[in-house]
């Protein structure tokens, strides 16, 4: 038995810097009194940690950490995501009254979780990553401890959560009796070399894992959670779990699938296609009579999970790269449109429902004006980032043969226009009801350019 | 691939026309909203601008050559392989000029009737204008489409925002009845690109052959979207409700330009691209272009709503256009292209002349009027022109579109040309009764208070009298675009790309 | 065979016990119940010569998790609890479903196969105790996933303090 | 000789001047623009006619108008005797209306409108005439129709003038379609449509067939009845004739000059351009010939009971325009030709005469009204006892040369229907002399039957009025001298001057034949008149009687033979029924907006569906999941 | 010697119940209990595997499926007490305020 020799932690640095941030920031937090402080250090924290992502990339850990393009790329999305939300909830926790440091630490530490799912090269490292994003998330969603919505959406997520991890597990564990190992690329070699390809039990792990990962991105029909998740829980969180979690569930979906489960890709292509029709097609429908907005986009959130998985089904290296494109178009667009909603909540105000944007368009222009964009985008019109990520998404597809679930895709994505525009209807064609002022800060504002010039610039000059 | 012509002229002549009223309604956009009159020269003077500048289109053009001409091509997106490539040739330069006209007319006829939220108004006629030139100059499939589809968001807001009072069923319905046709039209260029070795140059993917059936389903993809926008019989009901409920301005651009994009993109993509689809689809295109004739002219003799007459008009004019195209011989296909200009002039005009009795009644029902003549004579002597040209009478512009079309399509299909012709004696019908009702016969109290036009709106008419008559008299300066173009555009159909039946399975394994 | 006999008996009370775990009506008496399925699950473990999974198993599960749950029960007072019926309404569907799924996964395993054999063998184990070698492994191998637990542990702590603190500052 | 490009563009240039500056300047002198116009242009006439007699005739291109691939046709002229004649007609008639017009028009609120018009039909006109290919003679022909729907509809405030013009226009329309056809299939057979290509390869296809719509015919039959198609809407022909007697809406210099002299008579013109074409065709000469036959006798009898004095003029143009037909028909294109040159002085005279007896009248138009007006107008008297006389073909006159010599080529000419068509002439004959005297014996004869006002208001019109009718006059006394045939000592110049253009129809017939024909027809003319005398002087009881005894005839002849209600009961409501029942209330609503708004609302129903599935509960979540879950499983590992 | 596959059926057995439970209780605890459960009859096939397999692995995930599910039970409870404050019920039917 070798004696223990100390890893590289070159590449794990990201991670490590991001821990030791964290924490800092949770101490930060004791000290200081205004939470906007805190705030702006988790931002300049972030700014940190990407910092050291640049060039912190190899193999370590025995192969347990994997920190390659693809990593990189998602760590990328997160650490976007994650700034972004800060953002906008500098202003937002506060008018909730739960103004808290904690808030902030947590994020940290769920988006830790994410990078770790990200580059996990093995199996129980990408449990324990999975955990540690979800519990923080669990906790961000109830975050608002006198709300009874709140803490029914962080119960329902928590509750189900466990669940499907509970299968997760028993995937891990089948394949662990099958090969003897939790390494990914040793299981795809040893499915390789002693035929198992056909064996029942490995589809049936497969299975598991793709039930526990449709259950992380929200996909038909281990969705149910995201609705009531997505409406209860705070704005700003639900923002970052519309991304966040989705996007590393993504990751670890395209991970384990492309490596270990690459010797069976007609298995998990036959079970994932139905799944993503399934998605695109509840996600889009539902939506259509959906009256409070939040809610709206947690199902246009699904469909959008639905988009992406076609970029998983074609299975293709091309594809992969169309889901990372879309991921972080998602992003964009979507935290985007929660900043314009985030916006509406004032004192005593919610400012969740569809109704309460009629006319807004003559009161807030500007604001109309951005929403616009980011809907135009979500629907998938040129020149908006959504289009050039739908596009690519849709084009990988057809070029791996699927052309038929292109064609399904397309028709939802045109009955998904109707939600979409009824947004911009009621903010440009009614007139306004009551007089909605707008909480702003310079924080928001900040996400709200980002997001916007991000929007336009991928749509016009995608390279 | 096939050469073009570059651009000659010391500047990007293409980029600046569709940039300009981009730059323009920026330009609005930093002005305050309370100064509506700034905003509105602005927009008027950036539009004269553009037309002002599109002027060498018409001087310069060769028309000596079927080529591209203008051209301008950059990288835009390297990986995709997807370029920033314009160009127009005799098919096209005509639209680009009709557009920046009408955008023009379109600004001084919302000059007093637009009052609120005028700032995004005038912006979103200025995007609108930019992109539609956009349409027409793109070389570029992904360009194109991406122009194609912005499109839709400042028409949208057109209808929705500045129509009547039903307008947001109707915006509604415009955007989501051409978005379906068009993600489909998606999945077709998708498969184009993959198919042809990944390229989105339309000029290079015309020199490539495509098995027969990918054509044919290519071609409904296609259909989808060119046969919504045009509109085709079965999928026209569109176009009552958007040209009903739109603004004035909107109506006029819809039917000047917006709804030629379809049968353009026949002309463009369709027939060049898929040569044999087209040939073998040529008698059902002409059983629904015939049946749009009789169908659109017929139940113009219901309407009691003023625009939506003359919006079920357009569906049989447009009839008459694709019928044209799909005659695919000479005489049909440049009279069908010349109609489209003529429509676009003559309902344009139309319209503009029912906003402005419009704004003095704010009234459509055909039964509130009567005995207008009297009161308005210069307004009664422009509408007449514009019912003559629209019922094709010789001399105006549109005699020369419907005879070059019926003769066509009697060389064609003969019974394509005899019921065509039927349509002229209907179309007779409805505009003159519709004439008669609004201008003749007693006149209403309504109607007797009325004003005639002030200079402001006779400017704004008068360069489509103009036009009619001078494409009606002397033709020949747009035909001349047209020849060589047309007459390459036949011979890629007729001589085909040679296509061999391939199963539809192979395509597939094909774009792998 | 006095190992099938054994087996055979835990195997028949851990299933027996976990049964009555979910089909209680009274919370107070699953948490029982399931204290004294843990003791047995632990003496499987022994039996697959785990000790020291079998340790945890009883001092953190039994230990620590189900007394909080016994805590929490009785912090919500039960009373209304036991008024309303324990199942709901379309159990039998739950029922169906679950002994499909068992099916399903059954007539999969029929294929297992075992994978190839580790060099732990169980006299290496019974050489150096089961502790050391698996707390060698913790701190070697498994240092990277071990420092991640502790995070985990840490957010559950942060996450139990926001939510279930009283009263807050601010 | 190029100066001929003054004809057709001076009144182009007078409708230009009147429209733009008619309403703020002119005003009251608009009429000089105009006049002064048309006396340029009929000077001009004059001199192509002499250049023409001269034997210059003159076929050039002005510009190339629309060309497109191997269609090329340009915008040209072709001056050849039947043009010349057609000049001079047009000119004449349209410059002495003018002038008329002047004095009938004074003080409308429209007048320099009326004007413009009038130009602008003379230019449409002399287009049409004009033109050395069918696309030009097709400007031509739909502009005065256009012209005529604006003159008619002139009192656009009146329902009935403005349904008039309309009336006119389309049915109008329903001749061109064919018309249209006719020409593309000239360009698909020839290749080009100027005439004198097509005339002379004319001769190469006459044996060609086609198969047109699944009916195997012979092509230049098919390109003759498509052509004549026009012709028949134009020259308002059975069964497209309902158009002109409503056409009487219009001014009465109106009438005179477009729907008797000159645009009515377009119809005549096509027919001898291209009887190149048609005397290739058998079948096409024997339904000319038949057309004109049956229309000429169907307007003579309608004619003879009304009361509407315009209407009367009105139908008696009908009936002559059969003749013209019935001519062509026969192969006697020239006899055609100088019957419409002819006709159009009389006619034009006849209702000038009527047009200054309503400005007596104050616009009274009701035979039953008016009587002994001789005293008090006689100028108006005279001219028009003498136009009455003309066209009732008595000796002499000009309507007596041009009426006989269609009747005996009807006759001795070649054509199988001849003997027929000459019968019915005859018959004819006999009528128009009836009615055309029952209309000057019920007007100027007799005690005044009109109110008082009315007889104070009665007077003789003014110069300008009464001096165009005695110009008129001339001509229709003397038109028809240039025509006197051998039998008569004549040299009949007129064919000779036509034959290059119109050939003439070999006759087998003696000299004593034609005489006797000739007599007959006199005869059947004097029989006419006497009659007339008779009823309406002598015994103005016996027409009431008859009407009493035939009842029924009586009532069909009155009513038109009922074709307007046939129309509109067969065609024009059922259009518009369709059009509001089927296509608004079935196709488009029920069907294709059913589906249109249909489909999203069931995916709305759909939708509303699923979001009830979403319900809330936790353990149906999970039971969702779980159930998804086993799907899949069953699914993957029964597969 | 115990045959792998006993252990096998049994953790199945187990688990199944597990999910029996979750699906058809309507107390929370009882729920979290049922997952706790799950977790339970995965470590015994893992410690199973382990053993058969010789290798450390397994136990190693047991460990740490073990702290994640003290972890997970700190956090549930801590949500549970939080809902209980606002809404004195454990029955997951009364806590459905958000549907559609």
């Amino acid at each position: 038995m070798p004696e223990f020799v100390m890893p590289d932690l070159g590449p794990v640095m990201p991670e490590i810097v991001m821990t030791c941030l964290a924490l800092a920031l949770l101490l930060a937090d004791l000290f200081i009194k205004r939470k906007e402080t805190v705030a702006f250090l988790g931002i300049i924290f972030i700014g940190i940690v990407s910092y050291t992502l640049v060039g912190a990339t190899g193999t370590t850990f025995g192969g347990m950490f994997v920190s390659d393009g693809y990593s990189m790329f998602f760590k990328l999305i997160f650490i976007l995501n994650v700034l972004l939300t800060i953002l906008i909830s500098v202003k937002y926790i506060a008018v909730e009254r739960v103004n808290f440091g904690e808030y902030y630490s947590l994020i940290l530490f769920a988006t830790l979780g994410m990078m770790i799912m990200a580059s996990a090269g093995d199996l129980i490292v990408l449990y324990l990553g999975l955990e540690l994003m979800a519990l923080s998330t669990y906790i961000l969603a109830g975050f608002i401890r006198y709300d009874i919505k709140s803490n029914e959406a962080a119960m329902k997520y928590f509750l189900l959560g466990a669940f499907a991890s509970a299968f997760l597990l028993y995937g891990i564990s089948m394949i662990y009796g099958l090969t003897g190992t939790t390494d990914l690329k040793a299981i795809a070699f040893f499915i390789v070399n002693n035929g198992l390809a056909e064996n029942p039990v490995v589809t049936l792990s497969m299975i598991l894992f793709a039930v526990a990962f449709s259950f992380k991105i929200a996909a038909v029909p281990f969705h149910m959670w995201a609705p009531d998740a997505y409406e209860g829980a705070p704005t700003s969180v639900t923002a970052f779990m519309s991304v966040g979690p989705k996007a590393a569930g993504f990751a670890v979906l395209g991970r384990v699938f492309m490596t270990a489960f690459a010797s069976v890709q007609i298995d998990w292509a036959a079970v994932l296609t139905p799944i993503a029709i399934l998605t695109m097609g509840v996600g889009n429908i539902v939506a259509l009579s959906q009256t409070n907005i939040k809610r709206m986009l947690a199902y246009s959130s699904i469909a959008h999970a639905g988009y992406a998985l076609l970029g998983i089904i074609a299975g293709t290296s091309d594809g992969m790269a169309s889901v990372l494109n879309y991921m972080l178009i998602y992003a964009f667009m979507n935290i985007g449109a929660f900043a314009v909603i985030i916006m509406l909540r004032s004192e005593g105000f919610k400012g969740d429902t569809l109704s309460d944007f009629e006319g807004l368009a003559k009161t807030h222009p500007l604001a109309s004006a951005l929403m616009l964009v980011f809907m135009f985008s979500l629907t998938g019109i040129p020149p908006t980032a959504g289009f050039m990520g739908k596009f690519y998404v849709f084009m990988s597809a057809i070029n791996a043969g699927y052309m038929w679930l292109v064609i399904v895709a397309v028709i939802f994505s045109a009955i998904s226009a109707y939600f979409y525009l009824r947004v911009v209807m009621l903010m440009y064609m009614k007139e306004p009801k009551e007089e909605v002022k707008l909480t702003t800060s310079p924080a928001v504002g900040l996400a709200l350019a980002i997001t916007l010039a991000a929007v336009i610039i991928i749509g016009i000059l995608p390279s | 691939m096939e050469q073009v012509i570059m651009n000659n002229l010391g500047f990007p002549i293409l980029t600046t026309l569709i940039f300009l009223p981009f730059a323009g309604a920026a330009l609005i956009l930093l002005v305050k909203r309370s100064n509506e009159s700034l905003v509105k020269w602005l927009s008027l003077v950036v539009s004269i601008a553009t037309f002002v500048l599109s002027i060498p289109l018409f001087t310069n053009f060769d028309k000596s050559t079927h080529l591209m001409q203008f051209a301008e091509r950059h990288n835009w997106i390297p990986q995709w392989n997807v370029t920033y490539y314009l160009g127009i040739d005799g098919i096209s330069v005509l639209f680009v000029l009709l557009s920046t006209l009408v955008t023009i007319l379109c600004v001084l006829i919302s000059w007093n009737s637009i009052k609120n939220k005028a700032k995004e108004f005038y912006i979103s006629i200025l995007i609108m204008e930019g992109a539609m030139i956009g349409v027409f100059c793109s070389l570029d499939f992904m360009l194109f489409y991406l122009f194609w589809e912005a499109m839709l968001i400042p028409m949208y807001l057109l209808i929705g925002v500045w129509g009547g009072p039903n307008r947001v069923y109707a915006a509604v319905k415009f955007f989501l009845y051409t978005l379906i046709g068009s993600v489909l039209m998606l999945v077709g260029i998708i498969v184009l690109y993959l198919y042809a070795g990944r390229t989105f140059d339309i000029l290079e993917l015309m020199t490539k052959t495509y098995p027969y059936n990918m054509q044919v389903w290519l071609f409904w993809a296609f259909f989808a979207a060119f046969a919504v926008k045009v509109p085709m019989f079965p999928v026209h009901t569109w176009l009552p409700d958007a040209h009903t409920e739109a603004p004035t301005a909107g109506s006029v651009i819809l039917a000047a330009v917006l709804i030629k994009m379809g049968a353009y993109g026949f002309l463009r993509f369709s027939l060049p691209l898929l040569p044999e689809a087209s040939k073998a689809m040529t008698p059902a295109m002409l059983v629904l272009s015939v049946i749009a004739i009789i169908y659109g002219a017929v139940i113009c003799l219901a309407q009691t709503d003023l625009k939506r007459l003359i919006a079920y008009s357009s569906v049989s004019h447009m009839g008459f256009v694709t019928l044209g195209i799909f005659a695919l011989n000479t005489q049909g296909m440049e009279g069908g292209i010349l109609q489209m200009i003529n429509h676009g002039v003559v309902t344009g005009a139309l319209f503009l002349s029912v906003g402005i009795i419009y704004d003095r009644t704010h009234t459509r029902q055909i039964s509130d009027y009567g005995g207008v003549a009297s009161v308005m004579p210069v307004y009664a002597t422009a509408f007449i022109i514009f019912t003559l040209a629209s019922i094709g009478f010789p001399s105006t512009n549109g005699f020369i579109g419907e005879f070059l079309i019926i003769l066509g399509g009697f060389a064609a299909r003969q019974w394509a040309g005899v019921l065509a012709a039927t349509g002229i004696i209907i179309g007779a019908g409805y505009m003159l009764w519709l004439y008669q009702r609004i201008f003749f016969m007693e006149t209403s109290p309504k109607v007797a208070v009325l004003k005639d036009m002030d200079a402001r709106e006779v400017i704004t008419l008068l360069p489509m009298v103009i036009l009619i008559f001078w494409i009606g008299i002397y033709p020949d300066t747009f035909l001349g675009f047209m020849h060589e173009s047309v007459r390459h555009l036949l011979e890629r159909v007729h001589t085909g790309s040679g296509a061999e039946i391939a199963s539809f399975k192979n395509i597939v394994e094909n774009i792998k | 065979m006095l190992h099938k006999l054994f087996f055979g008996y835990y195997a028949f009370v851990i299933i027996l016990l976990s049964l009555l775990v979910v089909t209680r009506k009274n919370p107070v008496h699953s948490v029982m119940w399931m204290l004294l399925l843990f003791f047995h699950i632990a003496s499987i473990y022994l039996f697959l010569n785990a000790e020291f999974i079998a340790a945890i198993q009883v001092i953190v599960y039994a230990g620590a998790i189900l007394v909080l749950f016994l805590f929490v029960v009785l912090l919500l007072n039960l009373r209304e609890e036991l008024k309303v019926k324990s199942f709901i309404g379309s159990w039998p569907a739950g029922l169906m479903i679950s002994v499909a799924i068992l099916i399903g996964i059954m007539s999969a395993l029929r294929h297992f196969v075992l994978g190839p054999q580790g060099e732990y063998s169980i006299e290496f184990i019974q050489r150096e105790t089961h502790t050391k070698a698996l707390g060698k492994v913790l701190y070697t191998d498994f240092l990277f996933p071990f420092e991640i637990a502790s995070l985990v542990l840490l957010v559950a702590i942060i996450g139990a303090i926001v939510l279930a603190k009283r009263k807050m500052k601010s | 000789m190029n100066y001929y490009l003054l004809i057709p563009f001076l009144p182009l240039g007078a409708f230009l001047i009147n429209i733009l500056l008619g309403r703020d300047f002119l005003k009251e002198k608009a009429h000089w623009v105009s006049i002064l116009a048309v006396a340029g242009s009929w000077v001009v006439s004059v001199a192509t006619m002499m250049d023409v007699l001269a034997g210059k005739t003159l076929n050039e291109d002005l510009y190339m108008w629309i060309a497109s691939g191997d269609f090329r046709v340009g915008v040209g002229f072709l001056i050849d005797q039947l043009t010349a004649i057609m000049l001079i007609v047009v000119t004449t008639c349209s410059t002495l209306i003018h002038i008329y017009s002047v004095g009938y028009m004074h003080g409308d609120k429209g007048y320099y409108r009326f004007f413009a018009y009038l130009s602008l039909f003379t230019f449409c006109m002399l287009m049409l005439v004009m033109a050395n290919n069918f696309l030009q003679l097709y400007f031509g022909w739909e502009g005065v129709g256009l012209c005529s729907y604006f003159l008619i509809g002139y009192y656009f405030d009146k329902k009935s003038a403005a349904d008039a013009g309309k009336k006119a226009f389309i049915v109008n329309r329903f001749g061109d379609f064919g018309f249209g056809l006719g020409i593309i299939l000239i360009f698909l057979t020839f290749g080009t449509i100027y005439y004198e290509p097509v005339f002379t390869q004319v001769g190469g296809v006459a044996a060609q067939t086609i198969n047109f719509l699944g009916f195997e015919m012979n092509l230049v039959t098919l390109i003759a009845l498509l052509l004549f198609c026009g012709a028949i809407g134009k020259s308002a022909q059975m069964p497209l004739h309902v158009w002109l007697p409503d056409a009487m809406e219009g001014p009465t210099p109106v009438s005179a000059l477009i729907h008797a002299a000159t645009m009515v008579t377009a119809g005549v013109f096509l027919l001898a351009r291209c009887n190149a074409i048609f005397s290739l065709s058998e079948t096409a000469m024997i339904v000319t010939a038949v057309t004109g036959a049956v229309t000429s006798i169907f307007a003579a009898t309608i004619a003879l009971v009304q009361n509407d004095i315009k209407r009367i003029i009105a139908y008696s143009t009908l009936s002559q325009l059969g003749y013209m037909f019935l001519a062509c028909g026969v192969g006697a294109f020239t006899a055609g030709v100088f019957h419409l040159y002819t006709h159009a002085f009389f006619k034009a005279l006849l209702f000038l005469c009527a047009g200054s007896v309503m400005h007596a009248m104050a616009g009274e138009l009701n035979l039953q009204k008016m009587g002994g007006l001789k005293k008090y107008m006689p100028v108006t008297y005279w001219t028009m006892l003498i136009a009455s006389l003309s066209i009732a073909g008595f000796p002499g006159l000009a309507g007596f040369f041009s009426k006989d010599e269609i009747l005996w080529l009807a006759y001795a000419g070649a054509s199988p229907v001849g003997k027929f068509v000459w019968a019915i002439g005859t018959i004819v004959a006999f009528l128009t002399a009836f009615y055309s005297f029952r209309l000057i014996f019920m007007t100027f004869h007799g005690k005044f039957r009109g109110t008082h006002e009315q007889e104070h208001h009665l007077h003789e019109s003014p110069k300008s009025m009464t001096i165009p009718l005695l110009l008129l006059c001339i001509g229709a006394i003397g038109s028809g001298w240039v025509g006197i045939p051998h039998l008569l000592g004549g040299g009949a110049h007129f064919t000779e001057f036509m034959n290059p253009v119109l050939g003439h129809p070999e006759v087998h017939g003696t000299h004593a034949e034609e005489g006797i024909l000739m007599a007959v027809s006199v005869v059947a003319g004097f029989a006419g008149i006497g009659l007339a005398a008779l009823f309406y002087i002598v015994r103005t009881d016996i027409p009431v009687k008859i009407a009493q005894q035939f009842r029924f005839v009586y009532k069909v002849l009155f009513n038109k033979y009922y074709v307007d209600e046939l129309y509109s009961f067969t065609i024009v409501r059922p259009t518009i029924w369709i059009a509001r029942n089927i296509l608004v209330g079935i196709t488009d609503t029920r069907i294709i907006e059913a589906i249109v708004n249909g489909v999203p609302a069931s995916i709305g129903a759909f939708s509303q569906l699923l979001r009830r599935m979403q319900t809330g509960f936790l353990h149906h979540y999970a039971a969702i999941m779980a159930t998804g879950l086993l799907i899949i499983i069953a699914f993957m590992l029964l597969r | 010697m115990i045959p792998l596959s006993w252990y096998l059926y049994l953790s199945t057995v187990v688990f199944v119940i597990g999910v029996f439970g979750f699906l058809t209780r309507r107390n929370i605890i009882i729920m979290f209990m049922s997952v706790e459960l799950m977790l339970n009859a995965v470590n015994i096939s893992l410690v199973a595997f382990s053993h058969y397999l010789q290798d450390m692995r397994g136990q190693v995930l047991v460990f740490f499926i073990i702290t994640v599910a003290a972890a997970e039970a700190a956090i549930g409870l801590a949500i549970i007490i939080a809902l209980f404050r606002n809404k004195a019920t454990a029955h997951v039917d009364e806590i459905s305020e958000m549907r559609g």
